[in-house]
């Protein structure tokens, strides 16, 4: 059984930041290297934007992030009682004719090792995800 | 954490020069954009992005960019993303944006 | 109204340096200057330290951290659900004659601006402390 | 985050030189613990500690050092602490510390 740690924040733009910064230091503590611990700072601070843009939950309504930790890996769950949405309908972005938006869950994706998405419209979303440590899987 | 930004414009490369230190993201975000259409606004013509000393960048000041050159496009100008960081270019790496701007150094 | 964030860590020492990062981060985002900075970090670990030594807690039960922020303040609260201890015992330490122990409430008290203790036999023990921003009170 | 040591007996001083980086907390005293019981267990002598490069040190570090301390006195031993950053000399005043151990620089 691995620890867990967990943070509540509000659902605002200036807090993206203290988040970045706590991931960063629970990767590093984990024995992550440099390179691995930019991609699960970059894909929570993803995750985290998306609950504060998309959920449409009022900004004094916290959101949370929880991380689960062993000597294998880490799973971050990052979790807002928003709007939800149809996650299906999530199109892969068309790299060849760039769009304004659409890029959030395509990077989230290509830099962790697992990613899940439930969404129950109404309810909220969470995003699940999860890096190895050591060699890439 | 924050972001600074310079901007300048170079008469003789009608270019114009934007020097971003620290992270773009959802907070910051905005504050390039409104910077970025301002100079547009004065002057549609090539952007230089000097960012060596810019730490991060989220989808959302990607999008930025990405808005910028949509613009610039029209007029067959482009945007030049000069000296990013290993991260940053894994970034426009990952998205395919080291195909669509301009990348130097 | 002001925003409020909360972590919750396991009871474990190596887990206090990620709480320091978050703490700096929160109080650094607030427009608090280096020296202030540090004291809150320093203070906030400090709490943690002693929820981990005397709380008696589990290694794997959490505590949680919480913070109240508005334009004027930060409020934090370390709160632990362990033994509890007879708070208005605690002694200041004699400067004269240091003992290994008890500097850590009175570093706590001597950086922030308001502290208070509460603890309970058997229930926990909670310690929230304030610091203003601006110029001293 | 985290702690580095580097030891050093100089004889012609009968002191030992402790260079100490990065934190001393809860999760790294017990390092700098062990460190020292078996620099006085090999010579109960002055421990100069070089604090340059030490950004932090909590409540359980500054107790180890008061431990080590009370071992040497018994000697007429002591213990320099020499550099440290304003945040290490703010703690050893508002503790007192500073009229305990020798401070330097
Ligand atoms: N937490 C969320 N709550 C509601 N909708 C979301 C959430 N996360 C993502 N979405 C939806 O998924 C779409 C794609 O997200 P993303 O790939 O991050 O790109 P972008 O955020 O730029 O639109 C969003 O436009 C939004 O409709
Ligand atoms: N969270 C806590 N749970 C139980 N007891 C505590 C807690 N915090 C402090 N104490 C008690 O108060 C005493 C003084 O604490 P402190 O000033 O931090 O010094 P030290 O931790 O070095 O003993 C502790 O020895 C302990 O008995």
């Amino acid at each position: 059984m691995g620890d867990s740690l967990s943070i509540s924040i509000p659902s605002k733009p200036e807090y993206v930041s203290v988040v970045r910064l706590t991931t960063s230091a629970i990767a590093s503590r984990m024995g992550f290297n440099v390179e691995e611990i930019e991609d699960i700072k970059v894909a929570v601070a993803e995750a985290c934007t998306n609950a504060i843009i998309h959920s449409n939950c009022k900004q004094d309504d916290n959101f949370n992030i929880h991380f689960g930790m062993d000597e294998k890996k880490i799973v971050i769950q990052v979790q807002d009682q928003g709007n939800g949405f149809y996650c299906e309908a999530v199109e892969e972005p068309d790299l060849t004719s760039p769009k304004e938006g659409g890029l959030g869950i395509f990077i989230i994706k290509s830099l962790m090792d697992e990613v899940v998405l439930e969404s129950d419209i109404g309810k909220g979303t969470t995003i699940k995800m999860t890096k190895y440590l050591g060699d890439d899987i | 954490m924050s972001l600074k930004m310079n901007t300048q414009y170079l008469a003789e490369k009608n270019m114009w020069y934007v020097e971003v230190v620290g992270e773009i993201d959802i907070y910051t975000a905005n504050r390039l954009k409104e910077t970025l259409i301002n100079l547009l606004n004065e002057q549609n013509t090539d952007i230089r992005i000097n960012c060596e000393e810019l730490d991060y960048i989220d989808s959302t000041g990607l999008g930025v960019l990405i808005g910028a050159l949509k613009r610039l496009k029209q007029d067959n100008k482009n945007i030049i993303i000069a000296n990013p960081k290993p991260n940053i270019s894994k970034l426009l790496n990952i998205t395919g944006l080291n195909k669509i701007f301009i990348i130097e150094g």
